[in-house]
Order: structure tokens, then C-alpha cells, then sequence
């Protein structure tokens, strides 16, 4: 009774029901071998496939938290994978760790740069969030493509492949990378003051004023954590296939991301945030990518299968909607 | 006791209730002035600017934009979002082509193009109302909905041979010199009609009160459910006649038609000043944040020697310059 | 008696984890006025919004001119003849004066509204309450007392059989409410039943004919006015007998004498901002209570703002403690510890989202930034100490202040404030729809704290609360300081009436 | 007739350069999608110098309604000719018809349209898709012509909707469709990206334990499914025989690695032929019809020997 009150039990039902769907198709699908030492198996890629899209849904909580939105993910995913790409192939030696880090450095100082600006569009200029960051979002790609000459950017760096391809204690790198940097921002903002004073500047920013709060600086660092994931994410992206391509990387991934998020509980009105939902949120929608290919969804369909889930989803997790069709006994009050 | 009938005129508070009339105004004002200085700029950047089928133009080309941006502009009032247009306005484009294909009369495939726009606007209403789903969510469902039947009608493009289409795709209305389609009158016809509805109706004002602060005007007796699903139905019509007159310029459905068009309509409709939080703003902004799009993209094509990745920047750049000027001339001091 | 117009039986509500409401009846008579008396989070609101359809009620039964009925929003209620003001303003602020009185009934010709005569029919009945204000400006850019006029007179525009007013005049002074009641008169002798919520215990001896008092929930009764004594009133309400409200009645006046006025713990120089306020000059010293008075929108509001650095002066001067210093924002007037509980709890106050316990450290956390947590220990700690001093009620610091009654989210404000510790304590209308022993807990605190050395400006529409608890009344009138009156023993409200009236000392 | 430097501030006409016996055109692209895309604008716009003929290029963001708007504008600014490379085959009528009656000859680049009325436009250069998607099948059947069968095959399409998508598959079902022997396990979209072509091939992979084929409709995709097939712990090339479209340089190479088998070139190189039809069309010679791109395949030896010459 009360694990079914649980905000986050309607996306976990859901994500379980979809793992098992999975099995139904594909009898291994649970499985996970150890090869080379290596942990492998449909799960797995499930959680390294998903782990950008984590991250740029982390980011993306903090920003919606103040009631913001950031469309420019997607871009600065494409920008960072440019940056550091484009640095690598520049290199005598793209196998040098040191080269790799610098590399590494400068894409996600520029993310951070980047999602400064957008941080400052919306909180010092004052320019709806939406607008703001869709400013970066449109002339983004063009940014990455100027990087690499309107080029994909081949590299071929055993370090920089480590980011997406890597394995550490026998699991993938990008989901150890994934898994701190949740942990991290989770630890931050939960043991500092951070996640409530945002949740107080998105949830009333007049009375957080009068409350002394700075919103502005607060709000910059949102928007610039959300781009430095975003940037992490872009690395990862780009590792993956060793290439940056300007055009299509993180192409879509904002609508993801901001799918992810409210999955996980999290209103885009602004307040209260759940990280852990957003979590479950990106798992959800990688898992639900992922069955489209193995149960072969036909791709005419596959859309359309996307909408139904997301529809369900919406449904089940509406209170309002429980009320009227699954009515259950009524809740039991203690004064 | 005193008595409040024989206070002196409150000349200070006067002053300060006098500057907020005009202070409505103000973003709209703002954009139409930096509108006649983008257009300015070409003129003088760019032999041949100052035809004033340059200007036509931007409408011809954008009437679907306009039209589906007048029921961006009823949905963003009230405090809503509809992320699902472009998706429909693509559906009516396959709908409308696979009908006409199979022998459908114009006249009843007009209709029935509408009636499915409207009815997906009304699901996702009522979604929105009754079972409390984000409207970011609900439409963004929406929109995989409307892009999914595309595919499953055909992958492929199909095209558009029915004379009636045809003949009003390529008429074109002269007048002294310089023509207009009569896909421009529709959507102007849109615009007059949506701009008396939000000024002079019931139903329209209620969709600034809902975006005002809709428990308050659920507490006032609104009928705040109906307004809302109403906003959707009509955003949803409004994005099938979009399609309608895309299907129109292109004699063709596709399902990948108008892809991001729903960020160009929320982009028209912020740039013409009306706050995404709803409750205020002006359709004529809409107009005109329409023709700043279109201008802008006017622009690039006369500069002519832009590349790819240049042309996102520079569009980037543009919007940048844009909002934040007017955003310098409507800020508050406080 | 004829019969009752509208009977609610049996009512029940519950939210999860308290029952707001649990088998109350109501009985409401075609020409009485009828009082809803209870403490704060009695249930008084909750019973409103059940009996408008804005709250779905889990058991009773409500019937109107003896058939039974279940709305199923307020639109419906209206259809019926049920015209409410609910407690906190629910208002458009984007739309005009006269939209707001107006909207959803506005007259129209052919599915057109007559904007003329929408304008015409708001002015006359803000002229009803004798309010003249410009109809076509923005409702948001009044004070929250024009706005509650402005809620009063939609209601009564409606061709109503049931006129619901929760605490209409919370923010009112006393000549509008004079206008208010003088309306309500009116209203009743056409045969108007009138549910009429207030704190103000005179009010209802002034104009009610019958009250229902609520505690905790449940109906404790139903009185003749006449019947019922003040304190047996709040003796019912509170459940038990209490001497609080004596001792507000007969706490003894402010000593000026008592006072050393040293060098100001803050002082304005000149102070003024174009369009809010004119110019002024004011000290305000350690230990001392400097009451602010004026009509509503005299910029009692403006004066708080700017010495709390929510507005940007753009003239004059301020020094704290001697020193002067540069007012940028909320965050250096708290460097300052100066502190502003403002008047507008529900937009400028509470994050209705966060829990009574973030709420209450918010400027605390904010002073320190984000990077210094107050620990979690110490917050509870002082969260404990709060909620118990100041009686916040359910002590449940975990829960969404949302939650709360009107009345405890006043208070939770003046916790957030009370834990920074200021030099300097700005209350702007604290005291605003707060139950009587609430109102004498504060008043109380007030004196503890000035005692305690620390400076208060205290706003408040009522003019004998400004009295009793001032040592010096600074007199506002049309956003102009006009008068700077020390609280001796010739001070009265006929004497700061005056002033506000002439525009200078009588 | 005059130097081309003066006339654009020689004001009166609206015409840009019109008299000054240079050749302006406009051309629209479509975007900037891929590697390929690029290399098609790049060609387009180097050919164009070397022509001495004046561009303005309009990048239409991926979406038809900006060409079209694009071709207005160049209507209006009256250009001397027209080129584009419309992704969509149907919708131009109108647009077309607007520039006849101005009087501005249109060239279609690296697609056709489908208007039945072909006094629309003056001439078609490009490949053809279908074809392109037939090579590979028939390449596929000549390959497993001695295996016994059946052969295991996944597809990597482009996006969904996308004319080349379409017609490859199209072309290389025509070949082996009706086959028994052959049997498509599973056929997805990899949106023409690496990145998007590696995950669904690991989603392949897991899905389906026996895979003697992959079809992909770009060297991108195949780029990306190498990456997977790697890390599963198979031989790209070997375990699974590789086919793929476009004939790209890190494709190419590749090939000429073992790691793909097969290439069809789709060669985004139109620019000097466009340039010289262009000057045909604007001189008022007659110019044919149809010209195909000169266009090939490429079997592993044939790429080692292609590749140091190989410049996109
Ligand atoms: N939306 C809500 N959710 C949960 N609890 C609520 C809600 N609204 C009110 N309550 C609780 O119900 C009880 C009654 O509240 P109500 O607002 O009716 O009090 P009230 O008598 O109007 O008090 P006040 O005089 O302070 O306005 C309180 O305990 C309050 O905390
Ligand atoms: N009776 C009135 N007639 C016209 N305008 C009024 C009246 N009362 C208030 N206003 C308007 O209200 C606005 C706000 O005033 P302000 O905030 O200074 O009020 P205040 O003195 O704090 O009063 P309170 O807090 O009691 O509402 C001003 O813009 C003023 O023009
Ligand atoms: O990769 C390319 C491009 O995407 C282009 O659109 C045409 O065909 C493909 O081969
Ligand atoms: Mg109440
Ligand atoms: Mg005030």
C-alpha cells in the first residue's frame, strides 16, 4: 500500500514491466556474462547507453528546479565532443593521457562557459528561460561546426575511447563517470543548502528575494552545471564512435532529458526536485529505445509506441486519473 | 472618522497608475520598432530589399507559421505550452494528401482534416485538465502521437494533384504590381478573428484571467477546465489549418514536414511579447514576431554567402540582439 | 426564525494527515448575517471551500432552499447564488480593475462584450464601497487593500440568495470597513444570508445576528450574539477559559520615557523613491516601537520596502548605528540585521511548496549561503523552539507550509525572521487574520522584543493595536510622511485620525 | 559589362550583378546533416569560384519550406539561374512555376522531383538511390552465391521518411526480397549518425546471436556498427560482412582496413558538372534531361588503390 503511494512507483513499475517485455522477446535479456573481467549483457548497455542521457537529465533537474528549462543541451553535447575531438586530433601523440585531460579540460570549460551564458541570459538580462537557451541551441551546432570546419572529426586516442568504451572493476567507464557525477551533484546539493534554497527561488522567487537569497548567482550555477554534464555527456558521446559530429550529436537529447525529468516526479513549474526520479526517469526512456530495437518495433511504429508509453505513464502517475479508474479504498488519515 | 470620498487626488499614485497602462504596451511597441530596424538594415545592406514584394513575401511564406502561431499565442496565454503543433501540422499535410490521393473530394477532406486537428488538441486538453499532466508532457506525447501516424500513413511523400488544391496553391491575388496568395488571406483572416475573440469575448478573456493565476480565477467561477481544453482544441485546429495551407505551398503531405515548427511559433510568440507564464500579451505581437522570422531568414538568403554552420549562428546571433534590446527597452526599474 | 436558506450537515473533510473538518453543521438564514468564529485553522476557510465546490467534502450533506446540492466548483456555487471572497485575495492581477469585478458576467451585445459598460457597472460599485480608483489599470499594481475591495465588490455584484465573505477586512481600515458593513446592512434587509468570517471580535458583535463557533475541526456551537458574552466567544473558541484577551485589552501603554534614544539603530534621511514615496526622514532606536499609520495606500508598504532594501531608493541616505550604508538588495539590509516580515505572506513571503521547517530557516540558510548549511540538528532545534513559542500549528515542522491555515503561515513568516536575531524587526500588518489569542501572543512578542532591545517598525491597519504597542507614531498620507507623533498620554486614534486627515498635527 | 566590383552600389535595378556578364545563381541546400552533405556544399561552392560564377548559397536548416522560401528570395533578387537539391520530391510546383515566369531556369542537384510538368526545371544531375540500394543487393547475392544459406541480415536505415532511407532499401529489397535464402532479422533506423548507428547495432547484436550481414545505408552508420561488432568480440568484415553507401573517405578507409566489404559510392562531388550545365543553360544550349553523377563501387582492393587520391 504505501510502496504503491511512493512518487517513484509508477516509473519503476514501468521500467520493470518494460525490462520484462524485453525478456519476453529475448529469453538472455537478463543476463550479464563476464568476459575479459568485463561485466556485458543487455542491462549493461542499457545503463552505459543511458548513462549521456543521465547526465544531461541531472543537469537538466537543477535548471527546471528554478523553474528554468535548457533547450541548449543538445548543442553544447555537440560542442564539448567538437572541442575536446578536435583538440585530440591536433595532437603529435593522441595517445598522451596529459594531452587527452587538456583536451578533456578545455571542452568542459567551455561548456561551463556556455552554460554561464545561459545562466546569465536568464537571470541577470532576465530573458525567459525558454528563449534564452533556445538562442544557444540554434546557433550552437553552427558553434561545433565552425570547431571542426563543418567536418566529423575523426580521432584515434586510446585515452579519450576510455571515456565511453572503458572498463574499471569490470564496469563501463561511462557508467562509473555517470554514477559519480550523480552522486556527487546528490551529495552537494543535499548536504549543502543548495537544492533548498533553489527549490525556494523556483518555487517563488519574489518571496526568495525577500528572503535574502541570491537568486541570480544560484541560478547561473544551475544553468552552468547543467552545460558542464551536458559537456561531460558530449565526451562521451563523441568517445563512443571516437568522432565529433557537429550536426548530430545530443541532436534531439533536450526533449529526453526534459522527459526524463518530469518522469521522475519533477515539475517544470518549478520547486521541489527529486534526483533519484530523474535517475529512473533517463533508465526508463533508454530502456524504452532499446526495446524498440530488440522486439522489433518496426521504426513506422516506433513513435507511435513512444507516445502510448509516455501517455500511460502520464496517466498512471496522475493522481486525479487513479482517483476516477482505479479507485482504490480511501486513504487512511491520522489526524 | 474620515471619509475616503473627500481624499485629495492622489497625484504621485496617478502618475504611477498612468505608466502601467502604457507599460502593457510596451513589449509589443518595442519588437515593432526593432522590426522597422531589421528592415531598415536591409534596405540599405542589400540592393533590391526595398521591393515591397520582399515584404509580401514574408508572408506568403509564412502563413502557416502565423496561422499555427495564433493558436500557440491562445495556449501560451494561459500559461500553457503545445509542443505537438508541428506534428499535427505535418498529420494534416499526410492526411490531407492521402485523401485527396484516394479520390476524396476537396470539400470533405477540408473538414476532416480540421475536425483531427482539433480532436488531438482536445485529447491532450483533456489530458492536461482532467488527469493534472504537464502540458510540456501531454503535447510533447502529442507530438510523437501525430509524427508516429505520419509514418504509419507512409514514409514516403505524397503528392498533391487535386485541381482544387492545385489552383488555390498557385493563385495568386495581383495588385499593382505585387501579389499575395490566398493562403495570406487565410491566415490573416485567422489573425483578425483569434484577435477579437482574446479582446472582445467572454471565452477570450477568460483565457487572460486562466493565465493570470488559474486557482484564483477557478475560485472567481471560471470555468477554467473548459477554457483550457478549449485553448488545446483550438491550438490543435489552428495547427491543421497550418497544415492545410502548408499542404497548400508544398502540394504535398510528408511526414517530415515542419519539423521544429513548434519552437518557431513559441519563439514568434515570445519575441511578440507575451510571457510564457501567461496572462499577458498581444496577438498583433504574434504578427509581428512572425515577420521577424521570416526577416531574419530574409536576410540570410540576400547575404548570400553564408555557410552552413555560419547560418545557425548568425540566426542565433539575430535572435540574440533581438530579445535582448527589447528586453532593455520594456525592463521595469524596481 | 423562517427556515434556514442553507443547511450543511454532517460535514467531513480530511487532508492527508489532518481532519480540517469532521461533522460540522451550518445553518444559514435568508437575512441574517452569520458569524464563522474559530481560531486559526479551526476549519473555517475549508468549510467556505467545501460549501463553494472548491473542496470536495468526504461525508454530509449540504442543501440550499431545502434541496440538496454538491457543486462541483465555485462556477457552479455562483450559478446557484452562492457569491464568495475567499480569504486570500483570488484575483487576476494582469487584468483591469474592472475585469476583476466583472469577468465571466460581463455584459456583452452579440457574444460582444461592452467594455464601456463594464467599466461603467465596476466604477459604480467600487462607488458602493466608495472606492475611486482608476478602473482600466491593472489590478496588481494596487495594495492588497484596494484588492480586497475589489474581490468585495465583484461579490456583491452577483444576484446572490448567499453572500460568503472569509476575513474581508483583514486588511481594511476602520472607515472602509464602516463602508463594508454599512453595504452588508443593505444586503441583509433584502434578504441576504451572509457568512461573515472575521477575527475581529468587535466586528462581530458589530454586525453579526448569529455565529457558529468551530475549533479543531468541529462545531463547538451555534450562538445568539446577543447570547453570548466576548469571553465565554473566546472561551469557546479557544477551550478554556483565557485571560489573553484582557490583557491585551488593558496592557499598559508604552513608556516613551523608559526610552534612551541614543544614536538610531537605523536612520532615513531623505529617503524617497519617485512614484512610491515622497521623500522622509525617520529614526528608529534601540528598544523602540515605531508604529507606521496612514489610509490604505498612504505607502506604509513603500517606507518597509525601502529601509529593507526591497525597493532602490533614489534619493536620500541610511545609517545603521551611525554608520551609513548602502541599501542594494534584501541581502545587505540583512548584513545590517534588519529584518521584513512583508504583508503579502502568500507572494512575497511563504514558498508555499518548502516544509514549515525551510520556511522558517530560509533567510537564516540565505544569510549564510548556500555553502554553509545551518546543520540539521540546530535547524530542528530552533524549528522546535519556534513553532512551540509562537503556538504554529500542526507543530509538524516536516509538512508543506501550503498546508497550514492562513493564520499559522503568518507565523511561520515571523519565525524566519525572529531566528536571524535583527537589529531592526520591520513587521509590515503581522497581525493580519490572526485568531485573538494569536494576535495577543504577538502583540506580546513585540513588547518582549523591544524590551529586548531590538527595533521594531510596525505597520498594521488597525490603529489601536499601533497605539498600544508604539512609542512613536510616524503618520503617512498620500505617500508623504506627515506627521512623526510620540505616544503620550494625549495620543488617541481621533488625535492620529486627525493628522492623517489635515495632513499634520492637531 | 562593367567590373563586378561596382555593381552592387550602382543602385536603380534590383538585379544583383545583373548586367555585368558574371553569372549569378542561387543555389539552396539542404542542410548540413552529414559528412557527405558537406562535401556536396563544399564542391558546389569551390566550383562555383573556379567558374567565375557569383553564389548565393542559402542553407535551409533540414526543411523544405525553407528552400522554398529560399527560392523566392533568389526569385526576387533576380539571380540568373537556380540550383537546389530538394530532399523531397514533391511540393515544388508552385515555387518553380514562379521562377518560369520570371524567367529563371532551375537545375535540380542530387534528387529529382516529381512534377509531371518538365519545362519546370531544365535539367536533373544526381544519383539514383534505388539504383544505389540495387548494387548492394546484387553485390550481397554474388557473395553468398556458394553459401548454403540462409544468410542472416540486418539493415541500418537513414531517418525515417528520408528519400535516401527509402530508396535504399527499396533498391536493395528488389534485389533480395523475394530470396529465400536471405532473411532480414531486423532492419532500424540509425538516423544516418555513427553514434546512433553503433547502439542500435549492439542492440542487433544482443537480439540476434547468428548475423552473416549488415546493410547500412551510409558509411556513417557502418562507422558506428564496426565500433559495435568490435566490442562484442566479433571481426568486422569477417564475422560479419559489411555493405554500406556514400563512399566516404573514413569509409574508404575502412574498406581498404577489411573492415567493410563493399562500398557504393554516392559521390556528393556535382559541383563542376553543375557549373558547366549551368553556363549551357544560362548561354541558352540545349542541355539533356537526366545527367547521372559519375558514380561507382568500391571493392577493398579497388579502395586501397582509391584512397590517396580520395579527398572528402
Ligand atoms: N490544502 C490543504 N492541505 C492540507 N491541509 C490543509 C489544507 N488547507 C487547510 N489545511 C488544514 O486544515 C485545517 C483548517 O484550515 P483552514 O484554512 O480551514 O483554517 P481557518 O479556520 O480558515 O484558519 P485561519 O483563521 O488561520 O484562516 C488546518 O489544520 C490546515 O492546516
Ligand atoms: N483609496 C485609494 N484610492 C486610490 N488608490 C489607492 C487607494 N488605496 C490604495 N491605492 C493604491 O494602492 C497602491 C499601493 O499603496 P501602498 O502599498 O503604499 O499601500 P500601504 O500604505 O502599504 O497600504 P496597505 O498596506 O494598507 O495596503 C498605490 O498604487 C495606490 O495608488
Ligand atoms: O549520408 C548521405 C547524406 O545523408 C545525404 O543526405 C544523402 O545520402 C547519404 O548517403
Ligand atoms: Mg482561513
Ligand atoms: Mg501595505
Amino acid at each position: 500500500m504505501n510502496v504503491v503511494r511512493h512518487r517513484l512507483f509508477w516509473p519503476v513499475a514501468m521500467l520493470v514491466a518494460l525490462l520484462l517485455s524485453n525478456l519476453f522477446f529475448t529469453p538472455d535479456f537478463f543476463s550479464i556474462e563476464v568476459r575479459d573481467g568485463h561485466l556485458f549483457g543487455s542491462l549493461i548497455d542499457i545503463l552505459r547507453q543511458g548513462a549521456p542521457l543521465m547526465l544531461v537529465a541531472l543537469g537538466m533537474t537543477l535548471v527546471i528546479a528554478t523553474s528554468g528549462i535548457d533547450l541548449s543541451v543538445g548543442a553544447v553535447v555537440a560542442i564539448s565532443g567538437a572541442m575536446a575531438c578536435q583538440q585530440i586530433a591536433g595532437l603529435d601523440d593522441q595517445g598522451a593521457v596529459g594531452g587527452v585531460l587538456v583536451a578533456v579540460a578545455l571542452a568542459l570549460a567551455l561548456s561551463a562557459g556556455l552554460g554561464a551564458w545561459n545562466g546569465f541570459l536568464v537571470s541577470v538580462v532576465g530573458i525567459q528561460p525558454i528563449i534564452a537557451t533556445l538562442i544557444l541551441m540554434v546557433a550552437g551546432r553552427g558553434v561545433a561546426q565552425v570547431i571542426t570546419d563543418g567536418q566529423i572529426v575523426n580521432v584515434n586516442s586510446p585515452p579519450y575511447k576510455t571515456i565511453a568504451a572503458g572498463f574499471l572493476f569490470g564496469i563501463p567507464v561511462p557508467v562509473i563517470i555517470a554514477a559519480g557525477v550523480v552522486a556527487l551533484v546528490a551529495v552537494v546539493i543535499r548536504r549543502s543548502a543548495f537544492g533548498m534554497l533553489l527549490e525556494s527561488v523556483g518555487g517563488n522567487a519574489g518571496a526568495s528575494r525577500l528572503a535574502g537569497i541570491r537568486s541570480r548567482r544560484l541560478i547561473i550555477i544551475a544553468y552552468v552545471v547543467c552545460a558542464v554534464c551536458a559537456g561531460v555527456a558530449g565526451l562521451m558521446v563523441s568517445s563512443t564512435v571516437s568522432s565529433a559530429d557537429g550536426n548530430n550529436n545530443g541532436l534531439l537529447i533536450e526533449l529526453d532529458a526534459i522527459l526524463a525529468v518530469v518522469i521522475g516526479g519533477t515539475s517544470l513549474l518549478g520547486g521541489r526536485f527529486s534526483i533519484a526520479g530523474t535517475v529512473i526517469g533517463a533508465l526508463l526512456i533508454k530502456t524504452l529505445d532499446t526495446t524498440v530495437y530488440t522486439i522489433g518495433i518496426p521504426p513506422e511504429v516506433a513513435l507511435l509506441f513512444k507516445a502510448v508509453v509516455v501517455v500511460i505513464l502520464c496517466l498512471v502517475q496522475s493522481p486525479a486519473f487513479r482517483a476516477k479508474f482505479a479507485r482504490r479504498q480511501p486513504a487512511e488519515v491520522t489526524a | 472618522m474620515i471619509d475616503l470620498k473627500t481624499r485629495p487626488p492622489l497625484n504621485v499614485a496617478d502618475r504611477v497608475r498612468a505608466i502601467p497602462v502604457r507599460q502593457k504596451y510596451l513589449p509589443v511597441t518595442a519588437t515593432a520598432v526593432l522590426l522597422a530596424l531589421m528592415y531598415g538594415l536591409g534596405v540599405i545592406n542589400y540592393p533590391g530589399f526595398s521591393d515591397t514584394q520582399i515584404v509580401l513575401n514574408v508572408f506568403v511564406d509564412n502563413a502557416f507559421l502565423l496561422v499555427v502561431a495564433v493558436g500557440m499565442t491562445f495556449v501560451i496565454l494561459t500559461g500553457g505550452i503545445d509542443l505537438s503543433v508541428g506534428s499535427v501540422v505535418a498529420l494534416t499535410t499526410m492526411i490531407v494528401a492521402l485523401l485527396l490521393e484516394n479520390g476524396w473530394p476537396a470539400a470533405v477532406v477540408l473538414p476532416v482534416a480540421l475536425l483531427m486537428g482539433a480532436t488531438i488538441g482536445f485529447l491532450m486538453g483533456l489530458m492536461i485538465h482532467y488527469f493534472d499532466v504537464q502540458p510540456f508532457i501531454a503535447t510533447l506525447a502529442g507530438m510523437f502521437l501525430a509524427r508516429g501516424l505520419c509514418y504509419v500513413i507512409s514514409t514516403d511523400s505524397i503528392s498533391i494533384d487535386n485541381p482544387f488544391w492545385v489552383s488555390v496553391a498557385n493563385a495568386q491575388l495581383w495588385f499593382g504590381g505585387f501579389f499575395i496568395t490566398i493562403s495570406v488571406l487565410i491566415a490573416l483572416v485567422v489573425v483578425l478573428v483569434a484577435a477579437y475573440v482574446l479582446a472582445y469575448t467572454t471565452f477570450g478573456r477568460d483565457v487572460y484571467a486562466v493565465g493570470g493565476n488559474p486557482q484564483s480565477a477557478m475560485l472567481m467561477g471560471l470555468r477554467v477546465g473548459r477554457t483550457r481544453i478549449a485553448v488545446y482544441t483550438i491550438s490543435g485546429l489552428c495547427s491543421a489549418l497550418g497544415g492545410v495551407v502548408l499542404s497548400f505551398y508544398m502540394l504535398s503531405g510528408y511526414g517530415l514536414h515542419a519539423s521544429g515548427m513548434e519552437l518557431d511559433a513559441i519563439a514568434a510568440v515570445v519575441i511578440g511579447g507575451t510571457l510564457l507564464t501567461g496572462g499577458s500579451g498581444y496577438l498583433f505581437g504574434t504578427v509581428l514576431g512572425v515577420l521577424v522570422l521570416g526577416l531574419i531568414q530574409t536576410i540570410i538568403t540576400f547575404q548570400g554567402d553564408l555557410s552552413s554552420w555560419w547560418t545557425k549562428i548568425f540566426i542565433g546571433m539575430f535572435l540574440f540582439v533581438f530579445i535582448v534590446l527589447q528586453r532593455a527597452v520594456t525592463r521595469r526599474r524596481r | 426564525m423562517s427556515e434556514p436558506l442553507l443547511v450543511m450537515r454532517g460535514i467531513g473533510k480530511r487532508f492527508p494527515g489532518v481532519v480540517a473538518l469532521d461533522g460540522v453543521d451550518l445553518r444559514l438564514y435568508p437575512g441574517e448575517v452569520h458569524a464563522l468564529m474559530g481560531e486559526n485553522g479551526a476549519g473555517k476557510s475549508t468549510l467556505i471551500k467545501v460549501l463553494t465546490g472548491a473542496y470536495h467534502h468526504d461525508q454530509g450533506e449540504i442543501t440550499l432552499g431545502g434541496e440538496s446540492v454538491a457543486f462541483a466548483g465555485p462556477h457552479q456555487a455562483q450559478q446557484a447564488g452562492i457569491s464568495t471572497v475567499y480569504q486570500e485575495i483570488n484575483l487576476c492581477p494582469n487584468l483591469s480593475v474592472a475585469e476583476n469585478v466583472l469577468i465571466g458576467r460581463a455584459p456583452t451585445r452579440f457574444g460582444r462584450i461592452r467594455w464601456s459598460a463594464v467599466r461603467r457597472r465596476a466604477e459604480e460599485l467600487l462607488d458602493r464601497l466608495h472606492l475611486k480608483i482608476d478602473v482600466g489599470s491593472d489590478l496588481g499594481t494596487h495594495s492588497i487593500a484596494v484588492q480586497q475591495m475589489v474581490a468585495i465588490a465583484r461579490a456583491l455584484d452577483v444576484d446572490a440568495k448567499v453572500l460568503v465573505l472569509d476575513e474581508p477586512t483583514s486588511s481594511l481600515d476602520a472607515s472602509e470597513v464602516d463602508q463594508l458593513f454599512g453595504v452588508m446592512r443593505g444586503l441583509k434587509e433584502e434578504g441576504i444570508a451572509i457568512l461573515f468570517v472575521t477575527h475581529f471580535l468587535d466586528q462581530v458583535y458589530e454586525i453579526a445576528d448569529r455565529m457558529t463557533v468551530l475549533r479543531n475541526g468541529r462545531r463547538v456551537g451555534e450562538y445568539r450574539t446577543a447570547d453570548l458574552s466576548q469571553l465565554d466567544l473566546v472561551g469557546a473558541m479557544i477551550g478554556k477559559e483565557l485571560a489573553a484577551l484582557e490583557d491585551i485589552e488593558e496592557a499598559p501603554r508604552r513608556e516613551v520615557a523608559a526610552l534612551e534614544r541614543g544614536t538610531p539603530v537605523v536612520s532615513a534621511d531623505g529617503l524617497g523613491r519617485n512614484g512610491a514615496i515622497a521623500p522622509f526622514s525617520l529614526a528608529i532606536h534601540k528598544g523602540e516601537v515605531v508604529g507606521l499609520a496612514g489610509l490604505l495606500g498612504s505607502g506604509r508598504t513603500e517606507v518597509a520596502r525601502l529601509l529593507f532594501g526591497a525597493d532602490h531608493a533614489d534619493q536620500g541616505k541610511i545609517a545603521v548605528d551611525g554608520e551609513p550604508v548602502a541599501l542594494r538588495g534584501p541581502q545587505s539590509a540583512m548584513r545590517q540585521k534588519i529584518a521584513y516580515c512583508p504583508e503579502n505572506r502568500r507572494t512575497d513571503g511563504l514558498v508555499e511548496e518548502l516544509t514549515v521547517r525551510e520556511n522558517i530557516i530560509l533567510a537564516l540558510q540565505a544569510d549564510r549561503g548556500w555553502a554553509r548549511p545551518v546543520p540539521r540538528t540546530r535547524q530542528d532545534e530552533l524549528v522546535a523552539r519556534y513553532v512551540k513559542a509562537l503556538d504554529i500549528r500542526p507543530a509538524d515542522p516536516e509538512i508543506p507550509v501550503r498546508n497550514l491555515s492562513g493564520g499559522n503561515q503568518q507565523k511561520v513568516l515571523l519565525a524566519r525572521w525572529l531566528i536571524t536575531e535583527p537589529k531592526l524587526m520591520i513587521l509590515d500588518e503581522p497581525t493580519r487574520g490572526i485568531d485573538v489569542g494569536a494576535k495577543a501572543e504577538i502583540q506580546k512578542l513585540v513588547v518582549e522584543l523591544s524590551d529586548g532591545g531590538m527595533a521594531v517598525l510596525f505597520i498594521s491597519a488597525e490603529l489601536e493595536e499601533v497605539l498600544r504597542l508604539s512609542h512613536k507614531v510616524a503618520v503617512l498620507r498620500d505617500r508623504k510622511l506627515v506627521a512623526e507623533l510620540d505616544n503620550t498620554d494625549g495620543l488617541d486614534t481621533d488625535r492620529v485620525m486627525a493628522a492623517i486627515a489635515s495632513g499634520g498635527v492637531a | 559589362a562593367c567590373g563586378g566590383e561596382g555593381s552592387r552600389n550602382s543602385g536603380g535595378g534590383a538585379a544583383a550583378g545583373k548586367d555585368d556578364g558574371k553569372i549569378v545563381m542561387g543555389f539552396s541546400q539542404v542542410g548540413a546533416e552529414s559528412g557527405w552533405r558537406t562535401a556536396n556544399t563544399k564542391s558546389v561552392q569551390d566550383s562555383a569560384r573556379e567558374a567565375g560564377i557569383e553564389l548565393k548559397f542559402s542553407d535551409a536548416q533540414q526543411k523544405q519550406e525553407n528552400q522554398i522560401k529560399a527560392i523566392r528570395t533568389f526569385i526576387s533578387q533576380k539571380v540568373d539561374i537556380i540550383a537546389f537539391s530538394p530532399v523531397v520530391e514533391s511540393g515544388w510546383d508552385t515555387v518553380l512555376k514562379e521562377a518560369k515566369d520570371a524567367g529563371i531556369p532551375v537545375i535540380l542537384t542530387d534528387r529529382a522531383v516529381d512534377s509531371p510538368d518538365k519545362t519546370l526545371y531544365k535539367t536533373f544531375i544526381g544519383s539514383d538511390f534505388v539504383v544505389e540500394g540495387t548494387k548492394a543487393g546484387e553485390w550481397v547475392k554474388k557473395e553468398f552465391a556458394s553459401a548454403a544459406g540462409p544468410v542472416n541480415m540486418v539493415e541500418l536505415q537513414g531517418n525515417t521518411g528520408a528519400a535516401p532511407a527509402i530508396d535504399r532499401k527499396e533498391g536493395f529489397a528488389s534485389v533480395l526480397g523475394s530470396d529465400p535464402k536471405f532473411k532480414m532479422l531486423a532492419s532500424q533506423p540509425g538516423d544516418f549518425t555513427r553514434v546512433k548507428g553503433k547502439e542500435v547495432m549492439e542492440a542487433f547484436l544482443r537480439a540476434n546471436k547468428d548475423i552473416d550481414l549488415l546493410y547500412a545505408h551510409n558509411d556513417d552508420m557502418g562507422l558506428g556498427a564496426i565500433e559495435a561488432i568490435e566490442a562484442a568480440g566479433k571481426k568486422p568484415g569477417v564475422d560479419i560482412k559489411i555493405v554500406t553507401v556514400d563512399a566516404v573517405k573514413d569509409g574508404m578507409q575502412a574498406l581498404a582496413d577489411g573492415k567493410i566489404n563493399f562500398i557504393v559510392e554516392c559521390s556528393p562531388l556535382l559541383g563542376p558538372q553543375l557549373m558547366e550545365l549551368a553556363k549551357k543553360v544560362v548561354a541558352g544550349e540545349t542541355v539533356p534531361e537526366r545527367v547521372l553523377t559519375e558514380e561507382t563501387t568500391f571493392t577493398q582492393e579497388q579502395a586501397k588503390a582509391a584512397l590517396p587520391d580520395r579527398k572528402y
